[in-house]
């Protein structure tokens, strides 16, 4: 249940027999294959999902910094994201496990797409709880996931973002839990989910490290991902984490400071790893942002996915025994190397991978021959953000947005 | 012997209010208000920025109470500071206790809170979040200090889970009526009866508590057998209706419908415990 | 250079030069995979593309309609369409032939998508032309060009629409043809384009006939593709039109009515297979929607992608010759099978995908046993365009979206 | 013979305007006012509704035609009403050859449109999509109606083609200046020596297009080796002042305007004649 002194169980009462009876599901169907669930699992990730994912040699960044660089492709699964790789596998989990309903939160959307897709294509009632803020600012998603058939309730207490939506999502469960699957959406949460969740993310790096072998006949000497809750990080290092030689970034969202401000209960980042302290929040102990009398902080990122307060406990880990290196790069910097993947490379990523790349261009020369970087997502749901974004600052490698902005001046809302 | 104490004779009437909710001064009266209602034991929230398990009530007091500069510190003074002779119960969720700096001692971690706690007065804890299983070093301490450590059993705890518990228990179970989070209803569980039987060879009393409203739920959960009932958010809606701009009730309104709705609780449990003597005489 | 009496190669005589060295390098390259071309185009579109795709056994359409339905996920490639096969394809030839930049013309937005993809992956220039209107319609993908580092020329001429985009690709062609190439959208132009655009978008075909007798160990009674110029329709056929057995079924948008209005030029759909009459139009001769003089008429449909009033002159022959269907279904039978595949099958396809799952919807007892459906492209760029429509109608299978007017009505503005 | 012998004894002027723009009658003075102004022989466009391979001023022509409510059938009625007596090429798109239906015979396509434009005294064609490989039927129907089929040899026209071209071409050949579309420019190619060597054997008369604006141009035109001037934008421009509400130039002056420009340009090539037989005496 605990990796080293972090994960646990700290959930309400009402929710500990749900906890058990997964603890159960997950130990026969996804460790031991009971009734084929994990030949399944692939089965449906490959027709459904679109696996294997290419691991693709990127040959501008590759001549950019003189080090072989690959990109893993998680962008091109179904639903633009990673986060398929566990939605779909909770709620066939749950399928399995006799549930008639599926409640998940989500923040920038992408979660939600995600089970939203797998509900309907594993015909599951769906029921998304999303903070009335992002609503607005996600309408894109909001509509991906009404149009697959997901309920959506907005929930309008504090902020209305993503930290509501969970604690709604949790009272919905506390209420349903005998006849309803929480899809939790990162390796966050009460045990069993990190342990879960980064099982079923673990493709992304069974793959990879077959794909590389096959193509360069060695392993890396780094991989990079970006890490908010932690899931595409983990699923991208899994199984290397016993390769010793093979160094492993965690690089989080450095947002505007790695300062905070106490007194308003304000992070300017998302950098629990490198900043947070040792604490428990959405049922696990973890590294988390949180001031110094234990309330949580508001966490702030360019990258709405990055935009959480705590990380997968097994992350937090990991970087304690100095397995993974926790770093962080900045806004600027993920919208820069946004710009950059876009145009020499021709992948549109997710603000979220961005960060990944921004530390790349920052520090390729201390990562080795050879780099692994984890594309976890698209970055067509960023457009709008990007757009805002890249207009407030002065970047090197923005294109000209001119087109655009006339355009819409002469009356174009989308 | 501890909280145990409070529910011999009678029925026990545990209230729960967010401590300075709405600010620090009412939070005092209101809290004073209820003891003289008839209350028995008192959950005193210590308010947590994300709290999972509340409905929408209680989470609005736990705003009012953080926008008004509660901290953990804080609440220990407040409690100082509160006129009253019924036990305290300290009511939160694990990270503040798990954060928890002592002021003098500079220990971390649950047994400085729970010592900070003793200064103080408090003599139990309950903890939203924290299941028997993760509740070693708490329970520690509360030993240490001599304090009680409150569970709450779900409709759902069952088998090994509840002999966990019963192992872990002290003070007096926390019988929640139904699923889901805090807040009133009109209804009261029909699973009461189930809910107390799972615990009825339980050595500690049984307070019932999750959607009590009324003088007249009072009576019927204590009629079931209930040893005590717990109300939080029909009490937190009156303190709600005083923080609030849009109606006109003025602090010292606000006390005395608290107190009244105390009494009406209180005397609902008491004859609850009658109609229950009459219907099993002993 | 000819179907049957279709095709050729009427353009501009600055342009047949470029024609005649562009069908060598066809000849050489593609046919004949000089210097490896194929190869590595194939593997490109593996590691880039993200091929081979899914076919996907479709487990609700098959229960609801009694045949065994299988999905050609050609909305997992890249870019979010079967448009990168093409673009790649030409886009290497460019690179091969040594011209040092690339035009292209865009109505939805898709082709230039993945024309400035597959430019920025290969590190060559690139001009999409597209129609103010268009512009202000197609905001996301105009925004995805960009970021690809395209270079975007509004057309003002006309209506700002496709057909005012390729006339004015061509005259930049025309004037700087010498270096220059002009990557055609789909297998429509003057020869070689329309066999040489098939020959890229085969893969479809190839694959899934490879897949289906892998996963079924037969051939499907039925092929289903919705047809716009026809470039994901020829894709899904090629392989199988020797297989006298398949029927090929071309679906084209019938829009709101088959009826045309000579008075005003406006051709109330795009079915040119279906209703069109032989002409010569961008270099082809053809079936076209025209008047009684030769003039072009405006064609029409929900979905933007299909809204083209010629078609390719292969199809146009083979369903002369009896080996195509020419079908199609109005704009209210794709809207209701763009929301009936997104619930049912947790897949959103892209408008001009949903007109081929109408006619499945409509016709699905006279296809046989066994049926393959191109899925063409996702829906992701038409959400907008879908919401707008599904108010107006009162469709069985939408969505209720309130949630989202909701939002928007608080603000929200994407 | 054809179109030949207006090239024989001095260079020739060939202006182009749109059929039927900005009006029907509007147009047929004008085609009239550029006889006045000296042309030899006059393009006379049938606008197609996808200009392909013209610039923006010929485009805007096409689309005022049009919405005039040009039809081919329109076309050849208003080639009989035209009083003019230089000869009359067609100038289009191959579609509306394509479809044309004669009135009478019921017959479509080339040959039935050749039929028709030799009925009303048009003596050729350029079509402007049409290049020799396709030419085909079109050609065999000029030879039955003894009318010429002029090329267009682009400065990219090399090798075989040219020769393919050279064995189909007769009346003149259109020799276009510069790569591109049509469009009046301000500078005139340096491609057109070499443009013209490349057709210096055949027998056919070389006129040059795509970009000459003044009599100064046309003069530097001739006197490179053109035995004419093609000129169409630089007076559609004209003809399009006219029709801008926002240009206050009523129709006599558009008309007058023309016949000066057509003027210019003709005297530009006779100019360019007589420097030429300066420069290089037989």
């Amino acid at each position: 249940k605990t990796f080293g002194e972090y994960g646990g169980q700290f959930v309400p009462e009402s929710l500990m027999p749900a906890i058990e009876e997964l603890t159960d599901a997950y130990e026969r169907y996804v460790l031991d294959n009971e009734d084929g669930f994990m030949d399944e699992f692939r089965r449906r990730l490959a027709d459904f999902g679109g696996r294997p994912l290419p691991l693709q040699h990127a040959e501008s960044l590759s001549e950019r910094y003189d080090t072989e660089v690959y990109l893993k492709r998680e962008d091109l699964l179904h639903g633009g994201a990673h986060k398929l790789n566990n939605a779909l596998g909770q709620v066939l989990l749950a399928k399995y496990m006799g549930k008639e309903r599926i409640v998940a939160e989500t923040g920038a959307g992408q979660h939600g797409t995600a089970t939203a897709m797998a509900a309907a294509h594993l015909d599951m009632p769906c029921e998304i709880y999303m903070g009335e803020t992002d609503i607005r600012r996600q309408r894109p998603n909001v509509f991906r996931m009404k149009i697959n058939g997901a309920e959506i309730t907005p929930v309008t207490t504090g902020r209305g973002t993503l930290k509501e939506a969970i604690s709604e999502t949790m009272r919905d469960w506390a209420t349903t839990v005998e006849t309803t699957h929480y899809v939790i959406g990162s390796v966050v949460g009460p045990a069993p989910f990190p342990r879960m969740v980064r099982d079923f993310q673990a493709v992304i790096s069974e793959e990879a490290r077959e794909q590389v072998q096959e193509k360069t006949g060695r392993l890396p000497d780094s991989v990079l991902a970006c890490a908010g809750g932690g899931s595409n990080t983990m699923g991208a290092f899994h199984h290397f984490v016993d390769d010793e030689d093979v160094s492993l970034y965690a690089v989080e969202a450095g947002g505007s400071s790695l300062d905070v401000d106490e007194e308003t209960g304000v992070a300017p980042n998302s950098a629990s790893l490198s900043t947070g302290e040792e604490g428990v929040l959405h049922g696990a102990r973890t590294k988390l942002l949180q001031d110094s009398h234990g309330q949580i902080m508001e966490s702030h990122s360019v990258s709405a996915g990055l935009d959480y307060a705590g990380v997968g406990p097994e992350l937090a880990h990991l970087v304690d025994e100095g397995r993974v290196d926790a770093v962080n790069v900045d806004d600027d910097s993920a919208l820069e190397a946004f710009h950059r993947l876009s145009q020499d490379e021709g992948v549109i990523p997710a603000l979220e991978t961005a960060h990944a790349f921004g530390y790349l261009e920052e520090h390729h020369d201390e990562l080795g021959d050879l780099v692994i970087v984890n594309v976890s997502g698209r970055g067509d749901k960023d457009l709008e953000t990007v757009l805002e974004e890249t207009e407030k600052r002065d970047l090197d490698v923005a294109p000209d947005m001119s087109v655009l902005r006339a355009a819409a001046g002469s009356g174009g809302d989308i | 012997m501890g909280l145990e104490r409070v529910f011999a004779d009678e029925p026990a009437f545990v209230p729960y209010v967010a401590a300075g909710d709405p600010t620090y001064e009412e939070s005092l009266e209101y809290v004073e208000a209820l003891e003289r209602g008839g209350a028995d034991v008192i959950e005193l929230g210590l308010p947590f920025s994300e709290p999972i398990a509340e409905g929408s009530t209680i989470q609005e007091a736990v705003v009012r109470s953080l926008e008004g500069g509660m901290t953990p510190e804080r609440y220990f003074e407040f409690v100082e500071d509160l006129d009253v002779e019924v036990p305290l119960v300290c009511m939160t969720y694990y990270n503040l206790i798990a954060q928890y700096t002592h002021p003098e001692t500079g220990e971390t971690g649950p047994r400085a809170f729970a010592r900070r706690a003793d200064e103080v007065g408090i003599e139990g804890f309950v903890v939203v979040d924290l299941p028997a299983e993760e509740a070693g070093p708490l329970r520690a301490a509360c030993d240490e200090f001599d304090q009680d450590l409150v569970f709450i059993i779900a409709p759902t705890t069952k088998g090994e889970r509840l002999e966990r518990m019963q192992e872990n228990v002290s003070g007096y179970v926390y019988v929640q009526a139904r699923l889901g989070v805090t807040g009133a209803r009109d209804d009261v569980s029909d699973q009461t009866e189930e809910s107390l039987a799972r615990v009825d060879d339980w050595d500690v009393p049984k307070a019932v508590g999750f959607g009590i409203k009324t003088g007249e739920h009072a009576e019927r959960i204590v009629s079931a057998g209930a040893d005590g009932i717990i109300v939080g958010s029909a009490l937190v809606d009156i303190v709600a209706d005083g923080a609030d701009p849009d109606v006109d009730q003025p602090f010292a309104e606000t006390a005395q419908r608290l107190e009244a709705k105390a009494r009406e609780l209180k005397e609902g449990a008491l004859a609850g415990a009658e109609r229950a003597a009459a219907e099993h005489p002993d």
